[in-house]
């Protein structure tokens, strides 16, 4: 069984239509890419699972259960951990307040265990380590990327949802991200990522889908789509 | 759109609703009553001065109705709430002019408001007797405004001249008041006189109404290093005395002119009122009888102890009552103003007798505060009053 | 071919990142111009320093001999620049018309005076606005939405319509930010179409966008920033050969194994 | 239901159109000769002053969507001006008139010049505590504004001769000033100058982008603003023969404020019907004043709740937020949700 | 010299009440997002708890801070549901619209229940005095500066430490960020709100201790206090804040000493004014509550 299926998803935003009824599914294990251009919604359809937008059709299951009507953190809190567009770390707040506020909402918080959780993030980012009580606002944009997604981690989530990780990066950083994807996948975490980098994406992604002005024109395996020349002229203009 | 059909129709029934109401009220309904308008401020800053005049002018009234009535006619009071705003007040004072059933008007409570009310009320020829207003200009600006309270050209001299010259012997005064047209004419006419009497103003401050911090006002007072300090104010002596003591400065003797001997002072500020002075027209001596019946009625009806305000309210009806009786002839609005004018009338506050301009010298006696109690001072010579 | 928009060594700053860094630019007159660049490569940030909203940390930018520096958006807008928003900014109660009305702003003088007395001056701008409105909307299609709240049209109208505003001011530069932004191919194709016509029409147009192929077709000339640095500029040719710009935009694959796929 | 009033009123031959109008103003003229009553007269006065009030509040608050909550000093400053010139220096009221609403102009502009740096919030408390700054000032300038003694016996008007003094007849001053202020307003509004504040509550970024120059137009609108309520106070200051500073505390100028939006704000109707609605639910609750500005308070709120723009505020604005209303509707089970 | 320094310690206790105030104030705008008008109103309902509460329990400050915070807090309740909850991303005129509708009708619902006159407070302390030094001060006015001081304290030992103050911090840092975190948003705004409404309530006991008097109509100038004083820490730094109340009581006293206190409501104004003309968003850089 498929831990996210999203079916035949209509997102408007008063008479502006993002998405026009999207399907796909999201299997454990695996990590699955949305690519396309900007405007295409791809962010639409993640705030659309984490339940920040309000839908206008459609349905998504998450464990089995309908996720469709769900409260953002009620659904934060059955195990999906979405990593914004643009980090949105707390500034104000220092690293290790950053991390924590990743284990308040966990109903499987206790001291101990948030801690254990807490060495985990800090042994995959030695960077944050050092910059422990450091305001998150002074980060470096890899570093406060760093800390989002090890935001994220902290809620032990089931699927760890990623939004443009690679964002205004440089090319070495955004490397070093996508290797810790492929990490974060080996601890039994579902990833499911919208990236602009689609050859990046794509290359570390199962599976993957294109989507085009609010619906889904290509599906298939990473490799599949990463020499498909529809997907290089999408983006290319070729 | 049907929110605005809706809204329409609403405006429409309200504008019905109230031109009907008011429309019934002008039919003069017999004889068998006389009616009185009250203004006074119910609600706002100075509601609690509104609802002694409230429960005051209905005791009088009750009283008088039990015994009679007047010219053989009950008395009924129209009561409105002013809010003691002047744009409230004259409106109201519209509606009341227009019931021709309304003879005379008491109020309103401030002079303001009360101010606002005379081209009104001049137009219609009818009385306003405020029991309180007390700006200079009032009564002079209609042949219909009378005031009762007396005037603070009165009770300024007579307070320079007999409490702090002879009885209190000050030399060095220091005066905190409030910035009010009450507080202003009273200053005014407490300095003029000191000066004529040699007594030296050390050190004056004055602060806004609703006014709660006088930490500041008292510690500039304080450095002038006066001997008395007078503080004129109607609302928060009270506090004024405590914050005064409270600040460690016991040493300094207090007076003031305003509240007169009113026991909520007392109440409020226990020990910090022993030895507090004041002029009054009259206070709730044990002694005097007629008075702590009228206390007790009153606290009964009010929830809280009269101050001077309701006792003159009070009296201004029956004043009304007793310039009524006096009249020969049909009683007209025209009528009752021009017998007010010339009407004597002694009531729980003292002799009532208009000047010309329509407002009443008073006489003052000195209170002080003994062992919790207001008591009639002695000791100088009151054979001089002016 | 005389030049237009000339910045010179622009930054923006925003705390410790650098926004846009040290970056040239010249639009010549009758340019179709692109700027293009991945996602948070400073595109916008720098499009709101040419049009005022920012004031850049360093450099300078002329815009037709003025000086731009310390210039507000609404001076820089009577100066001849008109720009559209990548989130459209349309005055999306009114109807389109009267969008394309304040649109005139710059080209009308009807005072506080003229406005109560109904002056010469006011009925001759009130004709103006109304005929050359018309015009407007007329020249792009719109004419038959004309009294439709901007609000509840289509995306690509919406789009249009915010053109059509900027177009009222009659600039001698033509700023757009992501016009395709939420189009579909059609849609991308017709707007194509329409952004060349205008350009033959005697617009200089500088646009940002995300589609390649929309670009590639359109413009005449191309800048590529990336991390707020210029990295190319050229001809639509010289940019597709680029390989930085390549990899800046496609990016290049992690995996050895699927490496060859990527080149 | 408006919109087929309108369209039907349209259509009727221009004869009748006239005569409509022609009957319309007949009656509203002849409206003391029917209601004797000075009483309704008065409270008839008070809804027309406030809709000149209220109504440029709205201009300020409603067309560029600046929030200003001191209205109430600028009346004060109209009022004053009247009333000083009139009585300390025996000026005509006619001639006061221009005085007090420019210098009550000039006053707003200097109100506006710091508000320029901030936003929203700042705005509004600037000009609450303009407007108290205003009111002490009056206070404690005793030797021009008579202090805490106010100026009494402001002379009445004179018009060809006739003193005006009764509510019946200060009705046409009301009156005429109330229509001129509509009639003028909806002429700048309709002009390059109202599409510009309106462009601006819409939108600030935009408008500045099509040259809306944002300085000199938010100047422009809070000083046009100020300048009919500083007429509206010079008109006020001989009706109530008698000003002193109590008159405009910040209660007063929330007074004003809940006219505008429980009538409905960017609308010109809005604030008129505000006005009507709040002044005469005033004397419909008279019988239970106290809880008369809890009943104002509550209707705030509900306002709030169900319909952010007033009654008949611009529905087709940003200052009505269409979600709030249908939200609730919708949870209430009133109506059914939107679907695409 | 003793003049001044007795302005001085006017000032600060003045301002230490101020500062309270602001305090409260901060907290609220800081997780909200959105400005209040019923702060004073607040205020005045923690002066008539306390005040019922010292009838109940006898005059001791503990209990009365107690019970007024607990009073306010339910209030703040209530103030949240009817004013913010519906409007937290609507347009932000809504919910100040809504405030100032609220704080009329718990302004006016007071002066009915409570009614409208002046109330003494019981008098919690002796009048005695305490000299250090040329200072001269009462022991109200040294209790008065350590609960604020206690209070300050505790308020910043919870934002910092306590798992609810920090998830707190970051609701108000960002709303979107931190329901994607799995922190109900609605909740940690309600609990902001209840916070800041508390210590409203115990810095209206203060005031009311202090002057030894109160009543229905006294919160407006006093939300207006709090709102000058939190100006400077741009509404939402609650350490600016209380600053800024200390400033204010500061200037209000040295102002009436040099002028009238005729005078005092126009120096807050003034201050307020010359901090937004200089400083707009006040001292702090970004939104949202800080220590």
């Amino acid at each position: 069984m498929s831990l996210l299926t999203v079916e035949n998803l209509v997102v408007d935003y008063g008479h502006i239509h993002a998405l026009l009824g999207i399907n796909f599914h999201v299997d454990e294990g695996e990590i699955i890419t949305l690519i396309g251009s900007n405007g295409a919604g791809k962010t639409t359809a993640l705030m659309s699972i984490s339940g920040m937008v309000k839908k206008t059709e459609g349905k998504i299951t998450f464990l089995g259960q309908d996720i469709t009507v769900m409260k953002p953190h009620n659904i934060a809190r059955m195990g999906i951990s979405h990593v914004p567009e643009g980090r949105k770390i707390f500034p104000e707040l220092t690293v290790d307040e950053n991390l924590k506020v990743g284990t308040i909402a966990n109903p499987r918080y206790e001291k101990q265990r948030s801690l254990e959780a807490r060495d985990r993030v800090y042994t995959l980012f030695p960077r944050l380590k050092e910059r422990l009580n450091q305001g998150g606002g002074t980060l470096s944009g890899g570093e406060q990327q760093m800390l989002a997604i090890g935001r994220g981690l902290m809620m032990e989530p089931k699927l760890l949802i990623l939004d443009e990780p690679s964002l205004g990066l440089a090319p070495n950083i955004v490397e070093n991200i996508f290797e810790l994807i492929t990490r974060i996948r080996k601890d039994g975490i579902t990833i499911l990522l919208v990236e602009q980098n689609a050859s990046m994406a794509l290359s570390v992604a199962d599976r993957g889908y294109v989507l085009e002005t609010g619906k889904i024109s290509l599906e298939g395996s990473g490799e599949s789509l990463l020499v498909n020349e529809e997907v290089r002229r999408a983006y290319l203009g070729a | 759109m049907k929110v605005r059909v809706i809204s329409l129709v609403l405006v429409l029934a309200m504008l019905l609703a109230a031109c009907t109401t008011t429309g019934t009220t002008t039919q003069p309904t017999g004889n068998e009553t006389i009616t009185f308008g009250v203004l006074a401020p119910l609600t706002g800053t100075n509601a609690e001065y509104g609802k002694g005049f409230q429960v005051a002018t209905q005791m009088a009234a009750d009283e008088i109705n039990a015994a009679g009535g007047v010219a053989g006619r009950q008395i009924k009071l129209i009561v409105m709430d002013s809010k003691g705003d002047p744009k409230e007040s004259s409106d109201l004072a519209r509606q009341l002019v227009e019931n021709q059933e309304v003879m005379a008007i008491i109020g309103d409570f401030t002079s303001s408001a009360s101010m606002a009310d005379v081209p009104i009320i001049d137009e219609a020829k009818i009385t306003l007797l405020s029991p309180t207003a007390s700006n200079p200009d009032y009564a002079g600006m209609s042949d219909y405004a009378f005031s009762v309270m007396g005037r603070q050209s009165d009770e300024g001299p007579f307070f320079s001249t007999y409490i702090l010259g002879k009885y209190m012997q000050a030399k060095k005064v220091g005066i905190i008041y409030i910035n009010s047209d009450w507080g202003l004419s009273s200053f005014k006419a407490v300095t003029d006189q000191m000066k004529v009497d040699g007594i030296e103003l050390v050190a004056e401050a004055n602060y806004v109404a609703g006014e709660t911090d006088f930490t500041s006002v008292i510690t500039k007072v304080k450095a002038a290093n006066p001997d008395t300090v007078l503080i004129l104010d109607q609302g928060a002596v009270a506090q004024v005395v405590n914050q005064i003591r409270t600040s460690g400065w016991t040493d300094v003797r207090l007076a003031t002119l305003g509240p007169g001997a009113s026991q909520q002072l007392i109440d409020l500020t226990k020990e910090n009122s022993e030895g507090l002075i004041t002029s009054t027209p009259f206070f709730f001596n044990e002694d005097d009888a007629p008075a702590m019946a009228f206390k007790k009625t009153f606290t009964e009806k009010a929830g809280f102890e009269p101050t001077v305000h309701p006792v003159v309210a009070y009296d201004a009806l029956y004043l009304l009552v007793e310039a009524i009786k006096k009249i020969e002839g049909p009683i007209t609005r025209e009528a009752i103003a021009k017998q007010l004018a010339t009407t004597e009338y002694t009531g729980l506050a003292g002799p009532i007798k208009f000047q010309p301009a329509g407002d009443v010298s008073r006489k003052y006696v000195i209170g002080q505060v003994k062992d919790g109690k207001w008591v009639l001072a002695a000791g100088y010579d009151y054979s001089t009053t002016p | 071919m005389s030049q237009l928009l000339v910045a010179n060594n622009v930054s923006k700053h925003f705390g410790g990142l650098k926004a846009v860094d040290n970056v040239d630019m010249i639009i010549n007159e009758g340019d179709i111009f692109g700027i293009i660049g991945p996602n948070g490569a400073g595109k916008t940030t720098f499009f709101n320093i040419c049009s005022g909203v920012y004031k850049p940390t360093t450099g300078e930018i002329t815009f037709d001999g003025h000086s731009l520096v310390g210039q507000k958006p609404e001076q820089i807008a009577r100066l001849g620049m008109a720009r559209t928003f990548q989130n459209i900014r349309l005055f999306k109660y009114m109807s389109v018309l009267e969008n394309v009305f304040i649109g005139f702003q710059t080209k009308t003088r009807t005072g506080l005076a003229d406005a109560i007395l109904h002056t010469a001056a006011y009925k001759s701008d009130e004709q103006l606005i109304r005929e050359e409105g018309l015009k407007v909307l007329d020249s792009l299609g719109l004419l038959p939405f004309k009294d439709t709240k901007a609000g509840n049209l289509s995306y690509g109208m919406q789009r249009k319509v915010e053109i059509a505003r900027a177009l009222a001011l009659g600039p001698k530069l033509l700023l757009l930010d992501e016009p395709a932004a939420g189009m579909n191919q059609l849609e991308k194709q017709e707007l194509m179409h329409f952004v060349i016509d205008l350009n033959k029409r005697g617009y200089t147009i500088a646009l940002i966008e995300h589609d390649m192929r929309f670009v590639m077709n359109s413009c005449n000339r191309i800048l590529v920033l990336n991390f707020g640095q210029k990295i190319c500029e050229g001809t639509p040719e010289e940019v597709r050969e680029d390989k930085g710009v390549n990899e800046a935009y496609f990016g290049k694959g992690l995996l050895v194994g699927r490496k060859g796929a990527a080149a | 239901m408006t919109q087929t009033l309108k369209a039907w009123f349209s259509d009727l031959p221009k004869a009748v159109r006239i005569l409509i109008f022609g009957l319309g103003a007949v009656i509203i003229l002849l409206i003391p000769r029917f209601l004797t009553s000075s009483y309704i007269m008065g409270i008839i006065c008070r809804i027309l002053l406030y809709i000149t009030l209220a109504g440029s509040l709205n201009v300020i608050n409603g067309y560029t969507g600046q929030f200003s909550i001191g209205h109430a000093g600028f009346f004060a400053v109209g009022c004053y001006t009247t009333a000083i010139l009139s009585s300390n220096y025996a000026w005509d009221f006619w001639f006061t008139l221009p005085i007090a609403g420019i210098l009550t102009a000039i006053i707003g502009l200097l109100v506006a010049l710091p508000t320029f740096r901030m936003t929203g919030i700042y705005l509004s408390i600037v000009t609450l505590g303009f407007s108290e700054i205003i009111r002490l000032i009056a206070l404690n300038w005793t030797g021009l504004t008579g202090g805490p003694l106010g100026i009494k016996g402001i002379p009445a008007p004179q018009f060809l001769g006739m003193n005006i003094r009764r509510a019946g007849d200060y009705y046409y001053i009301f009156l005429l000033f109330a229509v001129l202020f509509l009639l003028v307003t909806n002429r700048v509004l309709k002009s390059r100058i109202g599409r510009a504040w309106i462009s601006i509550r819409e939108d600030q970024q935009a408008a500045q982008s099509l040259g809306v120059e944002l300085v000199k137009y938010k100047a422009m609108n809070f000083a046009y603003g100020a300048f009919w309520a500083g007429l509206a106070g010079a008109i006020y200051a001989p009706y109530i023969n008698y000003v002193d500073s109590n008159t405009f505390t910040l209660d007063e100028g929330f007074n004003i404020l809940s006219m505008a939006i429980i009538g409905g704000m960017g609308t010109l109707g809005g604030p008129v019907l505000g006005s009507f609605v709040v002044n005469i639910l005033n004397e419909l609750l008279r019988p239970v004043s106290a809880y008369r500005l809890v009943v104002y308070g509550l209707l705030i709120v509900v306002m709030m709740w169900i319909r952010p723009q007033g009654i008949i505020g611009a529905s087709d604005s940003m200052l009505a937020d269409d979600r709030t209303g249908a939200d609730l509707l919708e949870r209430l089970g009133l109506k059914k949700r939107r679907t695409a | 010299m003793d003049y001044a320094i007795s302005i001085l310690v006017n000032g600060i206790v003045q301002g230490s009440i101020y500062a309270l105030m602001a305090l409260g104030y901060s907290v609220i705008v800081g997780i909200t997002g959105l400005v209040t008008f019923t702060h004073g109103e607040v205020m005045m309902m923690g002066a008539f708890a306390s005040f019922y509460v010292f009838e109940l329990f006898g005059s001791n400050i503990l209990i009365g801070a107690i019970g007024s915070f607990i009073v306010c807090g339910i209030l703040g309740i209530i103030i949240y549901k009817v004013c913010y909850e519906r409007f937290l991303d609507a347009p932000r005129h809504i919910a100040l619209i809504c405030t100032i509708g609220a704080s009329m009708i718990i302004k006016n619902m007071a002066q009915i229940v409570f009614g409208p006159n002046q109330k003494p407070m019981f008098g919690i302390f002796e009048n005695q005095l305490i000299k250090i030094g040329p200072v001269q001060l009462s022991v109200l006015q040294l209790v008065i500066l350590a609960i604020v001081v206690i209070l300050a304290l505790g308020l910043s030992l919870f934002f910092s430490k306590s798992k609810y103050g920090i998830s707190m911090r970051a609701v108000s840092q960002d709303k979107t960020a931190a329901s994607l975190m799995g922190l109900n948003v609605n909740a940690n705004a309600l609990l902001g709100n209840v916070i800041g409404c508390g210590l409203a309530g115990i810095a209206g006991m203060l005031i009311s201790v202090y002057y030894q008097a109160f009543q229905a109509t006294m919160g407006g100038p006093l939300g207006m206090k709090a709102f000058s004083a939190s100006v400077l820490g741009g509404l939402t730094d609650s350490r600016f804040a209380a600053l800024g109340g200390l400033f204010l009581g500061l200037i209000e006293n040295f102002g009436i000493a040099v002028s009238s206190a005729s005078f005092r409501d126009i120096f807050a104004f003034i201050f307020l004014i010359l901090i937004l003309i200089f400083k707009p968003q006040g001292f702090s850089k970004k939104g949202g509550i800080k220590l």
